[in-house]
């Protein structure tokens, strides 16, 4: 049997809750998975089990052929970085990096120069010496991330390694773990909330829900075709429609295998158009880093009721009170487009005329 | 540049009229009860009366023998109890169980034990496994002390580390594992330097017991042992030799005063730069190797510990050839006649009574002290924190001879007061107290105060609803432990003149001090009942604290 | 100057400086409402309701303090000389009278009560202290050990090979007891013979334990132990036959007679005492028939007061021997830390 | 003197690092003021500063006309929110949240709603009994939120309050706080290491950068007119060029008060256009959640090397190392754009040609 993670048919327990349900997931040496959604549903849990550090109410862990049920974590092989980071507050910087080479018995000088490199890499040169208690929190995140990272474990399992750095830094890191990774050959589980670095980083991306592994797929195809609302919600679009709502609007599911009684409209599915079919009251429209959001109120749907954006889970938007006046659409304009510049002259409450781009719709199956 | 002092630093709040009463209240009860009375003693015996020069003493090579024996059986027996007590200690701070609390209050009861009980259980032990002759005979000799000092002590290992390591982040642990770390690898990179601060506390303690060590090295290790504290005792009381024991009280002292700043600075220093933040449960050991663990450290922890317990009981109920409860139902009919003996319901009050007041100002004083030693002024804490231990570290003549002559005038005649034997108690708790609360103050994370103030919580307010809550758990502990050393009649109260409210060890001595078999078995009897009680009101102390928390 | 030290312990004896209470002013003196305290040793008991009929008949209240052994309740006093813990001290006896004396511990006071008292006993001439109680500290042997051999008669015969590894003691610098074996062993075979004896008893398989309890209760298992000869009381048997259990009518123990060496213990009044008149009605009331009489079986001990009558326990199966070994108080507070000094070089290095 | 925090030219040392320096900063009741700026500038130790937490090195602090100076923590009804969540661990989720109340003796039952709430509000009803260490990292961090809003402090003070949670609970939570914040007009401190999320919840945005304010303005104009470099790439502008180089170009700095030396390109101010001016080599493509990046190499701009990207504390793209061929631009492509088709049809070393848009062009300092 080939090397690499097997997880099958995992479940864990705390008492009565259970945290991960029947998951299976492999992960193949040099291949990084990443795990996406949203806060509690597991993805920490996951990480822990495989780790060896939680029970297992079911299922198994493999790495190759070898079943890890018997296999202390300590003798697994497997890296993980805490989302808590979890530093050893009696060692600095340097010697928290150094912990798992110094458990490998690499030479000192080798885990020096190690130590340096992954200091180095992570933005922390000259932190060696630092007492971990004056760190800021991303500084912290980072020597955890260092310190997951310096003594090359088979499967490397990253817990919201990012979560606490800023964009440009989080960019650069993540393209140099995916570089990491890939040079050493290992496995790696990738916790992450942001999709971007999801995409950034991941070979596949695993989505979780309520404990369990929904999709399992390379990224641009879980962002293009995301099955089902919630994964469609998760993934930032923001205009998922019932079936009936769609036919109104002239954009009806492509006859699909799957049950679809809904369609999402993926980013740039609804543009400003003098000679569109669509008509609407502009209701907002607010300034983003990448995008101008807009809300807008489509003539004739509010009393269907089948946009979402209102409450749940997935509820977005915040303005969902105003979808009884009429069912609101979500438009992002990209800075610089004449899609911007038209919404720039539009304003708010004035009438506006949209048309519905075919291509950028995919068929989903709605949450109840 | 103008520096301004921080606005809060909550950690060093205690200021004002609070650090005023905090930093007074243990100060003036460490300088009236102890510091003004071994002064006192120790002028008397130096005031030149004597029969003997003081430098003559210093000059005996028979003292420097003694010296040199207490010294290190005091060492090695703390070493030993460390040994034994850790593994407790880490049964049941870091695995939950049915019956872990018992396990927890059930190591306390070698305290209540008197000496010549656990002087005869180990015989009978040594006898049993044929030990008590040939090569390999232990009996009376200084293996028999360090164990009985062992059975007396690994209770304070217990509360004091086991406590603490409940304030380990198991994640840290988890950490390490996942880093390659073999268990022993884990124990010697995170758990370890995190017990650091409560190793050396617990040592301390265990130290100074040991160091003043008086029945077990009398009873136990026979009449050829010496230590300084029997030494004092025998020149102070049966050669009425003041000089003497005034020059061995000086090097006890001296001895304990460099052990303590040693210790309470190393505690001090190995305390970590993040605090606890959290405080997970333990978990349910879950596979069978981790129960089997369990049970084993458990067991043998038990049966050694309560090995005097079992030969106590065994008495209690040995009723000429066999077995009955004629010592208990002869204890409860003994109130009419009473020629020998208090009325036992009445020595179990005076035992309570004793023990409440004393456990009481050993709390209020000790957790004063150890606010200030956390969050007063620096030096003034270091030195408080030093100097509160060295009680525990004196021989109970001294302390006892000194408040006899030292608190002689109104409105500080206390010699007669009822109040005294609590407050002689207490002298011994605060130092628990302390050596409990010190370092888990130390070691709360900064920031849950610091949140706390920005919600609104003066410092007064955060050590109430932050300070006190999260070291809660352990001062239980450590007052449980208060009460059991009360109950137990430790220390300086056996050279008071006591007031004639016999407590239930008085009692016990008195019953054993005649002869007659029936006496004897009573006294076991009233052993027992004394251990039962010890049980019950610890387990009582400890859980109404923990019925007040989430879980914990 | 008040301590024990810088005087001579050859006039430990001699007239003491203060003039003392006049009996017949403490008599007269109405002391109704009094309260005066009574200190002791751990092992001062009395019946029930006793000190009541004092206070009954005086109106004076009794608290009682008690701590230790009789060395420690010497040592207190004389520590606390002048400005004593209480009024009147009762538990002194003779191996420790001179050290009290010599720290003007008391304030004589001769009690009318004396005239019932042997004057054998009154060993301070000068009334600064009253004997209220006399016992024997002799070896004891179990009866049941002895039932085919006979038991020991004498000193001499514990360093016979029949009497090997039979022997417990305890040790004189800790115990009372083991001081006055030690002191009758002086009694004996004089000041510079004790050591050969006590050689002997060594190389015969001589047991010292810290304490009577130990050697008592441990050793010599209250008669049923491994040791089957003890230091312990003359009243032992006494003890043993009322504490039975299961009930006995013999004692199971047996007294050696001529081993004994007596104890007097001695109550007086605490110089500085603020109720000198209400102190001396105490030592009265020690001394009197209800006192006496309740001595016996509560503190094994024979009442100083020779029409006090003894319990049945007592007239039963023991009696005060009648040729004690004695030392003198004054030779004994001169001589008792080279002694022990010399017993300890000789039996425990 | 109207009601708000001033904060003067206040500086905080930790030994001999400055971690804030000479910082002014206001914050009107009402308005919520959002700190960006790399990992370990200063932002936290500000928060702290103005808690009240950490001595002032210089400067003052004050609420109104009342100089906070010797106002300690508890006295100054500001709350605050740890980037570390520091929940009591001895108390349960509720009794965390209520903590605030209870200093301030609401009655229970009013405290027992308000908890409810809040607890409804960060998306965690009936979590009031669960114990502390029983929640995920999201979990915990709402809960931090959650007790950090609860007893309505004057000025709420919120370290990275959202940076654990997924994009969509983070979109809803952030128009909350800002719905909070503006309802109850207090004031508001909003430390965030995501523009989006500073853009949405801010009036305005200050940028620190080692332990100073660079830049406080609003949040659009911030992003539009990035005033130097160090901004620019931080609000993710990848584009940044010498002078020089935009001449070449064809993109002159306009004139200006300030002494930009080079620009930025704002997004879509590069499209593809078969008719545009710039010859270039399409070198990567690369898929992202709401774009396709791309990276070309535009000829003869080369050997000038005044085009960023490579290396550095801007350094963000992690393919600088090609810049050794030839300079490289990054070019943004929303999702159904038609840049984004057109970029799809062009394979990796095919030629292009780019048009230049100057409108969506700024001005900027460059980091020497
Ligand atoms: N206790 C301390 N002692 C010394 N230096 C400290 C201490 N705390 C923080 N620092 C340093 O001060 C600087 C500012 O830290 P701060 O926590 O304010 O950064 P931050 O902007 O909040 O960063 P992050 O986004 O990573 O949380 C950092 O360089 C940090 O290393
Ligand atoms: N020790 C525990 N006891 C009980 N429940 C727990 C425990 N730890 C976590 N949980 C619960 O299990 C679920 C999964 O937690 P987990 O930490 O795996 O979530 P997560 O996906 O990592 O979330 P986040 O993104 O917020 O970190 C959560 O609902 C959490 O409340
Ligand atoms: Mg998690
Ligand atoms: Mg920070």
């Amino acid at each position: 049997m080939r090397e690499g993670l097997r997880v099958e048919d995992v479940a864990v327990r705390y008492g009565s809750t259970v945290a991960v349900d029947a998951v299976d997931l492999d992960v193949a040496p040099g291949e990084i998975v990443a795990v996406i959604g949203p806060s509690g549903c597991g993805k920490s849990t996951l990480l822990r089990a495989v780790a060896g550090l939680e029970a297992l109410a079911h299922g198994s862990v493999h790495w190759g052929a070898t079943d890890l049920v018997d296999v202390d974590a300590h003798r697994r092989g497997f890296g993980l970085m805490f989302q808590e980071h979890a530093l050893f507050p009696h060692r600095d910087v340097g010697e928290n990096v150094a912990f798992g080479l110094r458990m490998q018995r690499v030479t000192t000088t080798e885990a020096s120069g190690r130590v340096r490199d992954m200091l180095a890499l992570v933005g922390l040169p000259g932190f060696a010496h630092r007492r971990v208690d004056e760190l800021s929190g991303g500084e912290s995140q980072r020597v955890a991330l260092a310190r997951a990272l310096a003594p090359r474990p088979r499967l490397v399992m990253l817990d919201e390694p990012l979560g606490s750095l800023d964009r440009s830094l989080r960019e650069r890191l993540a393209v140099d773990i995916r570089t990491v990774v890939r040079e050493l050959g290992v496995a790696a589980l990738h916790v992450t909330h942001d999709q971007d670095e999801a995409f950034t980083v991941a070979d596949r991306v695993a989505v979780m829900r309520a404990g369990r592994i929904i999709r399992d797929d390379i990224p641009e195809q879980v962002w293009r075709d995301p099955h089902d609302e919630f994964t469609a919600r998760f993934l930032g679009h923001r205009n998922v429609l019932a079936a009936q709502v769609a036919r109104a609007l002239g954009l009806a599911p492509e006859a699909d295998d799957r049950a679809a009684n809904g369609i999402v409209l993926l980013p740039g599915a609804l543009v400003i158009d003098p000679d569109g079919a669509i008509a609407a009251t502009l209701l907002d429209s607010r300034f983003a880093s990448t995008v101008v959001h807009a809300e807008v109120a489509v003539d004739g749907i509010g009393g269907i009721g089948g946009i979402g954006g209102i409450g749940g889970i997935g509820g977005i938007d915040g303005i969902g009170g105003i979808g009884g006046i009429g069912g609101t659409l979500h438009l992002a304009a990209p800075h610089g487009s004449a899609q911007a510049r038209a919404l720039r002259e539009i304003a708010v409450g004035a009438r506006v005329r949209l048309r519905a781009n075919p291509a950028m719709v995919a068929p989903v199956t709605l949450d109840h | 540049m103008d520096e301004r002092r921080p606005a809060l630093n909550p950690r060093a709040s205690l200021r004002g009229w609070r650090l005023f009463v905090a930093t007074a209240l243990p100060v003036a009860f460490l300088a009236l009860f102890f510091a003004y009375p071994v002064a006192s003693v120790i002028a008397r015996g130096l005031d030149g009366r004597g029969r003997v020069h003081p430098a003559d003493v210093l000059g005996q090579a028979t003292t420097w023998h003694v010296v040199w024996f207490t010294l290190w059986q005091a060492v090695v027996s703390t070493l030993l109890t460390l040994a034994v007590g850790l593994p407790a200690a880490w049964a049941v701070a870091r695995n939950e169980f049915r019956g872990r609390s018992w396990v927890r209050t059930l190591v306390v009861v070698p305290f209540v034990m008197p000496t010549v009980v656990v002087g005869a259980a180990l015989r009978s032990a040594f006898a049993r496994f044929g030990l008590d002759h040939g090569t390999l005979h232990l009996d009376r000799t200084v293996w028999a002390i360090l164990l009985a000092h062992v059975i007396f002590n690994v209770a304070v290992v217990v509360r004091i580390v086991g406590g603490y390591w409940e304030t380990l982040d198991p994640r840290l642990v988890e950490a390490a594992r996942t880093l390659g770390a073999s268990r022993r690898q884990v124990w010697r990179a995170v758990t370890f330097p995190h017990l650091k601060p409560a190793l050396w506390s617990a040592a301390t303690v265990v130290f100074l017991f040991c160091f003043t060590s008086f029945g077990v090295i009398l009873v136990v290790g026979g009449p050829t042992r010496a230590t300084l504290e029997t030494e004092i005792w025998r020149f102070a009381t049966q050669r009425t030799d003041f000089t003497t024991a005034a020059v061995l009280a000086i090097v006890q002292l001296v001895f304990v005063v460099v052990m303590v700043i040693v210790s309470t600075r190393a505690e001090r220093r190995t305390a970590a730069s993040i605090g606890i933040a959290r405080l997970a449960p333990a978990p349910r050991p879950r596979t069978r190797a981790a129960k089997a663990r369990v049970a084993v450290v458990v067991a043998l922890t038990l049966t050694f510990l309560l090995l005097p317990l079992a030969v106590l009981v065994e008495r209690s109920l040995s009723v000429g050839n066999g077995y009955g409860l004629e010592h208990y139902r002869a204890l409860m009919h003994r109130d009419d006649q009473s020629a020998l003996l208090v009325p036992p319901i009445e020595a179990v009050k005076n035992s309570l009574v004793a023990a409440i007041e004393a456990t009481t100002i050993a709390v209020i004083v000790g957790t004063s002290a150890s606010f200030v030693v956390v969050g007063g002024r620096r030096a003034l804490g270091r030195v408080l924190d030093a100097s509160l231990m060295v009680p525990l570290g004196t021989s109970a003549v001294t302390l006892g001879f000194g408040i006899l002559i030292a608190l002689d005038e109104p409105p500080l005649d206390l010699r007669t007061s009822h109040l005294i034997v609590p407050i002689a108690q207490a002298i011994v708790g605060v130092p628990f107290v302390m050596r409990v609360t010190v370092p888990m103050l130390r070691q709360i994370d900064e920031r849950l105060r610091e949140v706390a103030a920005t919600l609104g919580a003066s410092p007064s307010r955060v050590r109430r609803e932050i300070d006190l809550p999260i070291v809660g758990r352990a001062l239980a502990a450590a007052a449980g432990f208060a009460f059991a050393v009360s109950l137990g009649e430790f220390g300086a109260t056996a050279f008071l003149a006591r007031p004639d409210r016999p407590t239930v060890p008085v009692a016990m001595y008195r019953l054993l001090g005649q002869p007659g078999s029936s006496l004897r078995g009573q006294a076991m009897a009233l052993g027992v009942v004394l251990t039962a009680i010890t049980v019950v009101c610890v387990a009582v102390i400890e859980r109404a604290q923990r019925g007040r928390r989430v879980g914990w | 100057g008040n301590d024990t030290t810088n005087r001579n312990a050859a006039n430990c004896l001699a007239a003491p400086t203060s003039a003392g209470i006049d009996p017949v002013a403490a008599a007269n003196k109405d002391v109704r409402g009094t309260e005066i305290t009574l200190v002791t040793h751990d092992s001062f008991a009395v019946s029930k309701g006793l000190l009541d009929a004092f206070t009954k008949e005086t109106g004076i209240t009794v608290t009682v303090l008690q701590s230790g052994d009789a060395g420690q309740l010497v040592s207190q006093a004389v520590l606390t000389a002048g400005k004593p813990v209480g009024d009147v001290l009762f538990g002194i006896d003779n191996t420790l009278l001179c050290r009290g004396l010599l720290a003007d511990v008391f304030t004589p006071y001769a009690s009318p009560a004396l005239a019932d008292v042997p004057d054998a006993l009154e060993l301070d001439t000068h009334h600064r202290v009253t004997p209220v109680d006399v016992g024997d500290v002799c070896l004891n042997y179990a009866k049941a050990a002895f039932v085919r051999s006979a038991p020991p008669m004498s000193l001499d015969d514990l360093t016979t090979p029949a009497f090997k590894g039979t022997f417990v003691t305890e040790n004189p610098e800790t115990s009372s007891p083991g001081l006055a074996f030690l002191l009758a062993t002086v009694a004996k075979y004089g000041e510079n013979g004790f050591e050969g004896y006590w050689k002997k008893l060594r190389a015969n398989g001589l047991e010292v334990t810290s304490g009577w309890e130990q050697a008592y209760n441990e050793s010599f298992g209250g008669g049923k132990g491994p040791r089957t000869v003890v230091t312990s009381y003359a009243t032992s048997p006494a003890a043993d036959l009322m504490f039975a259990d299961p009930p006995l009518t013999e004692p199971t123990i047996g007294v050696v007679e001529d081993t004994c060496f007596r104890q007097i213990e001695f109550a007086g009044v605490l110089a500085g005492t603020k109720h000198p008149e209400a102190a001396a009605r105490l030592i009265d009331f020690l001394l009197s028939k209800t006192f006496q009489e309740d001595i016996p079986a509560n503190m094994f001990v024979f009442p100083a007061n020779d029409k006090a009558a003894l319990p049945k326990e007592f007239t039963s199966s023991v009696k005060l021997v009648a040729k004690p070994l004695t030392l003198d108080p004054v030779q004994i507070e001169a001589k008792r830390d080279d002694w022990t000094s010399r017993w300890t070089n000789v039996v425990l290095r």
